[in-house]
């Protein structure tokens, strides 16, 4: 069987206009049900609030001042001046006739569009232990609802927050059916884990998933992975010759802690600023460990009875 | 837009209410163009410009003032371009008075009747006196389609002739070049600062940032919306782009102009062909009594055979009209029937309507997706119009607001009504959605896409086009055999459509109807240049002619990309005749040259004899660009091979308004109706010529200087959210929009909240003469307290999607409710961008007590129907 | 005001989610710690000819294993797709390995207490041929059961550990002899319920072994861990939850030494060990469900860890990259 | 679901395939295995265009059993190359959404509740009202003689989101009727 290239998703952040049509695009596609109990979150504009087992795009809002601006690209810098591995400036840089940092240093409104990370070593795949999760053709992660018995270990298993068991769909759920603010509307795959697919429909069909498909100003690209991390790192460079040192990458390196992410973001400042693990790490990587430490204490178990009936009168 | 190397945003916010429109901003962006935005608030747009730049609501023509200031004071406006194609040139009537010398009027001024005679506004005749309209009357285009900014639309008004004096050197004093000069000298940079409370270093880079991005190589873009329309003097905002535009050369060329970014699906459609009081389709006016009472007057009255450009035959395009509706009926003898047309008397908006529907005299309303109980300001005197009617139609998707205010209303809540004493019958029809039914929409650049049905509608559904085509159908059959003449017009209308497989009217059909067609053999016309005012051409609306030419709906070409030319003219069809750039003809020189390499578009090629290039030429394609015809000439003929603004009557850019507009010829700064700012350009506060409706349903709040202000010290302004839908009625029913912004808030600035003990997330109230609502609170230094004239001014940002009901996913209280309705007096358009209120903490009160609150402060600050309505400010009474 | 997003967080939000689960997981925890120990205390007895704590540890280890099995399907979010924890066979899912280890324990299991049963009932079971074949399969059963019985007492450590919750991931190096010790001291602590104090022996003796086992493992796992990641442990109801555990343990330790040949002494010892075990099982869980809910317990050992590696040279391995 | 075979069994696919770890394919579902996009069994797609701003992107609108499966962008629009705002993007949940009103409502007068109404009977109410207002509003000529011939007893307001040949019958059919008060959103 023919491998098709790995796919993933770049989000360019540094260009998101914070519209969320990715999150109603993919509700719409995926027949997710309204998430939340329609309560204003005084959260900036975000009212989704996180990643869920309903919400598979997820727009941070982030208002911030000088100070913290000032912070991200002293951060930015450091990142640079680490060493990180890096292509250099792209051969064809765009002519700009002024590349003056853009001047408002006074205030800024970050806006991102959160997914799943579809991991190269991806710990919710991994503790699944039904199957219900599997890697697809694509290299992405998927979840079977038709499989899943809905044990939730994946969910403890997502170093980013992604999977949730589905219940019942809302906040402050309450019982009465319908679509109204303190209604409940009906909640389909309920007791199964749920994350983003991918859209791993459209993509057997050739088709952009739907979130990339619909974003206005394509902060969410799509395409072959190795693709994807080349264009992060064009653009990354770009910004930063554009004096925008606080622009970075998130999940383009294949040596972090998940083996790179299928899902590359360009940050404007720190990851956590947006709610992401700073230096995330799939739990199994350290499974050979726990399995030797738990072999040692199950033996040591296994010594002490012996004592006991052995020394036991 | 992609090819701009500047573009402004102003007076809208473009990510957000256009985010795929916002693709086109992005990719300059990235092609390394600079973005501003300048907005009172940061919004989503802000975030990713090169720079935002705060502004005080109301305050924008003080710095586009500013900026036509530097660019003239410092001469880098765009010269061959000024001289060439704009009236810069042009002498200007010894009678005219600016503001200058008339303490912030305008020569012509009647303090009576509030409203100005433009006679002296009129450029000078070379045989004396002045060039004045044939008739002394406009038309229909330039009074008030640009309702909705539509700067573009159909071209200016009419003068009696196109022969006029120039002074090309633009030295002497009468030249509109001097005129503008003298008038913008006021609009300092400081006084930018101290009206917009905009830094003299934000300012500079702006205007920098502008001559650097203009002239031969390169081209500034502007991008406005309902922030500049929805004001007191609306059309003076988008004027005062257009002049710093014109002076700047950015108009006609790849990568300028003047963007409107509307907000409805059909919205420039619905102008075209006009659901609007004042206009019939393609800008041709509504008669009026007394000014068009025979067929002659009215003709006249639209444009002079002898001005320049393709108004000049307007009759032409009457005749097809009143053939298309009247047909065997309407003949040479009887004027075309045209006295089956009714006639205006004055205004007859929809907020005069609504005054006349609360006094009793309007029986019957029909609201078609529509939902003016949330939507139109001062929604409360929206809904005890509403229950004054004898009937109501509603046709909508979702059961609104305007068809529930009877039983779940606002006014229901507080006890001002009862359902059981309303007597208006309401009947609810459920519409169809856009899929089930076809049909064309005109988008915001003018562009016709057909829409294929994809189904048929469900349930009793039906669309706008099967309802209204059957009720025309029953009156009809109701009418037949009358001998009354009233029902002439309804009996003899051209109402036989050939109905589709469900026997409902071919929209097809309609639309052959409205591109026109030769009587005889109903041959389609290709190009309006085809019809003829002899009644053997028919067509509903000129403009339009052309979309189904070789009886092919040319609305819905949709080759993948539009064929990928640089002008993707093989999707859809722009009217007018398909072209893509508006007066196209200026992006190239006086001589037919482009002005750069880098921004060619149009030129004159001298062998084949014709303009060449990517699109349709806006112009008469064979005309050498040297072609100076005698100026006694009018229409097409008429024009010179320079005069690329073939839809004015000379041909011209109008950096000045001999006619046209009813409030001035020049923009001129005046506060907003209701203001804590006094203001500081002219002793005139507020615009003299705006357009009021005082009843004690619609009071204003005391402005700067009157007693009373102070009870409303804040500057409240009203926007939509991407993630709505104006009133709600396609948003608020989804559940998936719906949790994006599920209630109504406010935002604020943190030092408003530390003010008022507002609390992030918790509840406020706003206040205003009319209304008191309450919204959840945002406390973001999105919005910022400005210093003016020394003084800090608080803005409240309030979204106005929400409504009172029960139906909708969410609801809230309204932000429209807390407007007053002041109207623009060329466009009829009310103020919802500026005006006065107060801001508590807490929830409102409930029941009676609600109105008792808003009548306190009303009491406190003194308000009568008549506060605010005076036209002249009087210096003695405001005590300087 | 919209409080301007802190240096470390989106508004305070969680980044990774807590599990779905209630009580029920502790309390199989619990439960399979007892099945474990007392399935190799059956073992012994089976082996050494203590025919009263064979009968009663392989009873209660039934018990026990039946308990936790249905707190485990009353947890799941489908319980009516249970049978799916057999599937598949996935060595990277403890959870996977430990519906396998579970199904190998209970499958001896059921035969020994088939056999144990039919004696109790004087076997009047209706068998029939089957007694035989019973009673020879027997004794294999026990100890393969055996086999897996420290496994089933173990894995449970694997299991939390193996997630991306902060405080269980931080101890994935020691959680596995906490749990050993853990459901040791309470297996034997049930074994001196049941059993009579002159079969008990070997269970008293393990049962000390096993609070030793529990006080130093549990303080050289909290020495080990991140001093954040480490956190939740000792405060809030997860902290009073594991000092009542510590508490109880070396007092049941005690009460062996001092008393725990007097029955009434070993009864009162052998439930305040099961209490022991019962509340580190809570406290541990509770304690890692509490690092879900603030973000601080993800990032900060995440960032001191970032930087510990930065600052020794190692700067390949982060996930935020400059290109 | 296909009857169950030993051989689906993933542990003995684990063995068999590949897949020793069983996080690929030895773990799909027959069910996993049939996924097909619903854009790709949709019986037809229609091309359409946004009905909310004025942009004018295009939307393709696929038809499953005559009922509405899914719209989205038209990567063909030079307008909008394939993508849509939120608004856009809820297309779908605007025609199929379960609160959509499909059927007629009426509101006697003082009535505190709806009634049902057939559609005829609906239009026909509405024509005779509609008449019963423009005899009852009707000018033939204003203070000076001059004539009106109009009706002030009809207004209408509406049509920003209605398509051109929709605006054009209202339009048409009001003004011949002789009702001049007709506006909509442009002017909101």
């Amino acid at each position: 069987m023919e491998q098709p290239p790995r796919k993933g998703f770049f989000t360019d952040t540094s260009i998101c206009i914070g519209c969320k049509a990715c999150e109603v695009a993919c509700k719409e596609w995926n027949h997710n049900p309204r998430d939340g109990d329609l309560e204003l979150t005084g959260m900036s504009y975000d009212n989704t609030v996180s990643l869920g087992a309903s919400t598979w795009r997820h727009v941070a809002f982030v208002e911030q001042g000088r100070d913290a601006i000032a912070a991200a690209r002293t951060s930015g810098r450091a990142l640079v001046s680490l060493g990180m591995p890096s292509v250099g400036a792209p051969a064809s840089a765009v002519p700009a006739p002024d590349v003056a940092p853009p001047d408002t240093p006074e205030f800024r409104w970050l806006m991102a569009s959160d997914v799943c990370k579809h991991c190269t070593h991806a710990g919710c795949l991994d503790v699944c232990p039904t199957g219900a999760l599997f890697r697809t053709e694509f290299g992405t992660v998927v979840i079977q609802p038709d499989v899943c018995n809905g044990c939730g270990t994946c969910v403890a298993g997502c170093p980013f927050g992604v999977v949730e068991r589905r219940s019942d769909g809302t906040a402050a759920p309450t019982y009465r059916e319908g679509h109204r603010k303190g209604e409940q509307p009906p909640v389909p795959k309920r007791g199964v884990a749920q994350k983003c697919t991918l859209c791993y429909d459209r993509l057997l069909d050739d088709e952009t998933p739907a979130c990339a498909k619909t974003c206005p100003t394509t902060s969410i690209k799509f395409g072959d992975h190795t693709s994807m991390v080349a264009s992060a790192r064009e653009r990354v460079a770009e910004l930063h010759a554009q004096g925008m040192t606080e622009a970075r990458l998130y999940g383009a390196n294949e040596l972090d802690g998940v083996g790179g992410t299928g899902s590359v973001f360009l940050l404007l400042d720190e990851p956590e600023v947006y709610g992401l693990p700073p230096d995330p790490r799939v739990c199994t990587a350290d499974l050979p460990t726990m399995y030797k430490r738990a072999g040692v204490a199950m033996a040591g178990m296994v010594a002490a009875a012996a004592v006991a009936f052995w020394k036991g009168r | 837009m992609a090819n701009a190397d500047c573009i402004i945003l102003m007076g809208g916010n473009m990510a957000e209410a256009h985010p795929v429109g916002f693709q086109w901003v992005s990719e300059a962006l990235a092609k390394g163009a600079k973005m501003i935005h300048v907005d009172p608030r940061f919004t989503r747009t802000s975030a990713v410009a090169t720079k935002h730049v705060s502004i005080r609501a109301g305050s924008d023509v003080v710095f586009l003032g500013g900026l036509i200031n530097h660019m003239i004071s410092n001469e880098l406006y765009f010269h061959d371009y000024v001289v060439a194609f704009t009236n810069a040139a042009t002498l200007v009537s010894e009678d005219f008075r600016d503001t200058e010398d008339l303490g912030g009027l305008f020569s012509g001024f009647d303090p009576e009747t509030g409203k100005y005679d433009p006679s002296t506004w009129a450029y000078a005749d070379p045989a004396g006196g002045t060039v004045t309209g044939p008739s002394g009357e406009e038309h229909g285009a330039s009074a008030s389609a640009r309702a909705a900014g539509h700067e573009y639309g159909s071209g200016g008004p009419p003068l009696e002739h196109a022969s006029v004096l120039r002074d090309e050197t633009l030295q002497h004093p009468r030249t509109v070049f001097q005129v503008l000069k003298r008038h913008f000298s006021r609009y300092t940079p400081e006084m930018v600062r101290d009206m917009c409370g905009i830094s003299i270093d934000d300012f500079e880079y702006v205007a920098r940032t502008i001559a650097e991005s203009s002239g031969r190589e390169r081209t500034t873009c502007f991008g406005y919306a309902t922030g500049w329309t929805q004001h007191t003097l609306g059309a003076q905002f988008i004027r005062t782009a257009a002049v710093l535009q014109l002076l700047m050369g950015n108009v006609g060329r790849p990568g300028s102009g003047i963007m409107a970014l509307r907000g409805h699906a059909s919205i420039q459609g619905s102008t075209d062909i006009p659901t609007l009081f004042n206009l019939l389709p393609g800008y041709l006016p509504m008669p009026s009594v007394g000014r068009h009472d025979s067929y002659r007057e009215y003709v006249d009255s639209i444009g002079s055979k002898q001005q320049k450009g393709y108004w000049a035959y307007a009759e032409t395009y009457v005749v097809n009209l009143l053939k298309a509706w009247w047909g065997e009926a309407a003949t040479a003898e009887n004027d075309w029937a045209y006295d089956y047309l009714p006639r205006l008397s004055g205004a007859h908006g929809t907020y005069q309507t609504t005054a006349d529907m609360r006094d009793g005299k309007v029986e019957g309303y029909f609201v078609l997706g529509q939902n003016p109980a949330v939507g139109s300001a001062n929604g409360r005197q929206q809904r005890l119009a509403m229950a004054q009617l004898k009937w109501l139609v509603v046709r909508d998707l979702n059961m609104i607001e305007s068809a529930t205010w009877w039983k779940d209303g606002p006014e229901i809540e507080s006890g001002e009504l009862r359902t059981e004493d309303i007597a208006t019958e309401v009947f609810f029809m459920p519409a169809a959605t856009h899929v089930e039914k076809a049909g064309s929409f005109t988008q915001t650049q003018r562009m016709l896409q057909w829409r294929h049905q994809a189904v048929q509608p469900p349930g009793q559904a039906q669309s706008e086009l099967d309802f209204f085509h059957e009720l025309g159908v029953r009156i009809r059959a109701r009418l037949a055999g009358s001998t009354d003449p009233r029902d002439r017009p309804l009996l003899d209308l051209t109402w036989d459509y050939p109905p589709d497989a469900h026997g409902n009217p071919d929209p097809e059909a309609v639309l052959a109807e409205i591109n026109g067609y030769v009587v005889d053999d109903r041959a389609p016309l290709s190009a309006y240049t085809e019809m003829k005012a002899d009644g053997t051409t028919a067509g509903g609306c000129w403009i339009y002619t052309g979309v189904y030419a070789d009886g092919r709906n040319q609305a819905a070409r949709r080759v993948p990309q539009g064929g990928g030319g640089v002008t993707q003219s093989e999707w859809g069809w722009v009217w007018p005749a398909d072209r893509r750039i508006l007066y196209n003809r200026a992006s190239a020189d006086r001589d037919g040259k482009p002005w750069s390499e880098r921004k060619a578009y149009m030129s004159w090629d001298d062998a084949q004899g014709r303009w060449v290039g990517p699109d349709n030429v806006d112009f008469p394609v064979d005309k050498h660009p040297h072609a100076r015809p005698d100026p006694s000439l009018g229409g097409a003929e008429g024009l010179a091979g320079d005069d690329p603004f073939v839809m004015q009557a000379d041909g011209k850019g109008w950096l000045y308004t001999p006619k046209g507009l009813v409030d001035g010829p020049l923009p001129a700064h005046y506060e907003a109706a209701e203001s804590p700012v006094r203001n500081a350009l002219y002793a005139q506060q507020q615009a003299p010529a705006r357009v009021l409706l005082a009843r004690s349903d619609n009071m204003e709040a005391p402005s700067a200087g009157e007693p009373g202000a102070d009870v409303y010290p804040y500057v409240f302004t009203t926007y939509r959210l991407t993630e709505h839908h104006t009133a709600g009625g396609m948003s608020r029913w989804s559940p998936y929009l719906a949790e994006l912004q599920p209630e109504m808030f406010c935002e604020v600035s943190p030092e408003l909240a530390a003010e008022r003990g507002l609390v992030n997330g918790g509840w406020a109230t706003i206040v205003s003469p009319r209304a008191a609502i309450e919204a959840r609170v945002l406390v973001t230094d999105r919005i910022r307290s400005l210093t003016i004239n020394g003084r800090e001014v608080q803005q409240v940002g309030l979204p106005y999607h929400w409504g009172v009901g029960s139906d909708a996913v969410v609801t809230g209280d309204a932000a429209n409710d807390l407007l007053g309705v002041m109207m623009d007096p060329n466009t009829q358009i009310q103020e919802s961008k500026v005006a006065s209120c107060d801001v508590i903490a807490g929830r409102r009160p409930r029941g009676a007590d609600l109105q008792r609150l808003v009548a306190s402060y009303q009491q406190r600050a003194g308000t009568t129907p008549e506060t605010g309505t005076r036209a002249v400010t009087d210096p003695e009474k405001e005590g300087f | 005001m919209v409080p301007e997003a802190e240096f470390t967080s989106y508004y305070d939000k969680p980044i990774v989610k807590a599990p779905p689960w209630g009580h029920e997981i502790p309390a199989y925890l619990f439960l399979g710690g007892i099945a474990g120990g007392s399935g190799l205390l059956a073992a012994g007895a089976q082996l050494t000819g203590r025919t009263l704590l064979r009968r009663n540890a392989r009873l209660s280890a039934m018990a026990a294993v039946g308990l936790g099995g249905v707190a485990l399907v009353a947890d799941l979010g489908k319980p009516s797709r249970f049978y799916n924890m057999l599937r598949t066979f996935k060595v990277t899912s403890p959870m996977s390995v430990g519906s396998w280890i579970l199904t190998a324990f209970a499958g001896g299991l059921t035969v020994t207490v088939g056999a144990e049963v039919d004696r109790l009932a004087g076997a009047r079971l209706p068998l029939g041929p089957l007694r035989p074949v019973l009673r020879a399969l027997e004794g294999p059963a026990g100890i393969e059961a055996a086999v897996f019985a420290a496994p089933l007492a173990g894995y449970t450590a694997v299991l939390l550990a193996d997630t991306a919750v902060p405080t269980w991931n931080a101890t994935h190096r020691d959680l596995p002899f906490v749990f050993v010790s853990s459901a040791s001291l309470a297996s034997a602590g049930l074994a001196m319920v049941t059993t009579p104090v002159s079969e008990a022996g070997p269970a008293r003796v393990l049962a000390v072994l096993g609070v030793v086992g529990d006080v130093v493992a549990m303080k050289a796992m909290e020495r080990r861990m991140d001093p954040v990641a480490a956190e939740p442990l000792h405060h809030g109801s997860a902290g009073t939850m594991l000092r009542w555990s510590e508490r109880l343990a070396v007092a049941g330790a005690v009460g062996v030494l001092a008393g725990g040949r007097r029955r009434p002494v070993a009864v009162v010892a052998g439930l305040a060990l099961m209490g022991a075990s019962a509340l580190t099982r809570f406290g541990v869980f509770e304690a890692g469900i509490h690092s879900t809910k603030d973000p601080r317990y993800v990032i900060e050992p995440q960032r001191r860890r970032l930087a510990a590696r930065r600052a020794a040279g190692e700067t390949g391995d982060s996930i935020t990259t400059a290109g | 679901m296909a009857a169950w075979s030993p051989l689906e069994w993933p542990v003995l696919r684990q063995v068999l395939t590949g897949d020793r770890t069983g996080r690929g394919a030895a773990v799909q579902s027959a069910r996993t295995r049939q996924i097909e996009s619903r854009n790709a069994t949709a019986d037809r797609v229609v091309q359409s265009v946004c009905p909310f701003c004025a942009v004018g992107c295009g939307q393709k609108v696929y038809v499953k059993d005559d009922k509405v499966v899914q719209i989205e962008g038209d990567p063909d629009s030079p307008i909008s190359r394939g993508r849509l705002c939120p608004k856009g993007s809820s297309s779908e949940q605007l025609v199929n959404n379960p609160l959509r009103q499909t059927k007629i409502r009426y509101r006697a007068p003082h009535a505190t509740e709806w009634t049902d109404l057939d559609r005829d009977t609906a239009i026909d109410m509405i024509a005779d009202r509609f008449l019963a207002a423009r005899r009852h509003g009707w000018q033939d000529h204003d203070e000076h003689g001059r004539p009106l011939r109009r009706t002030m007893g009809i207004a209408s307001l509406g049509g920003a989101t209605l398509d051109n040949e929709e605006n054009y019958l209202i339009k048409k059919l009001f003004t011949a009727a002789g009702a001049i008060q007709i506006e909509n959103q442009a002017r909101i």
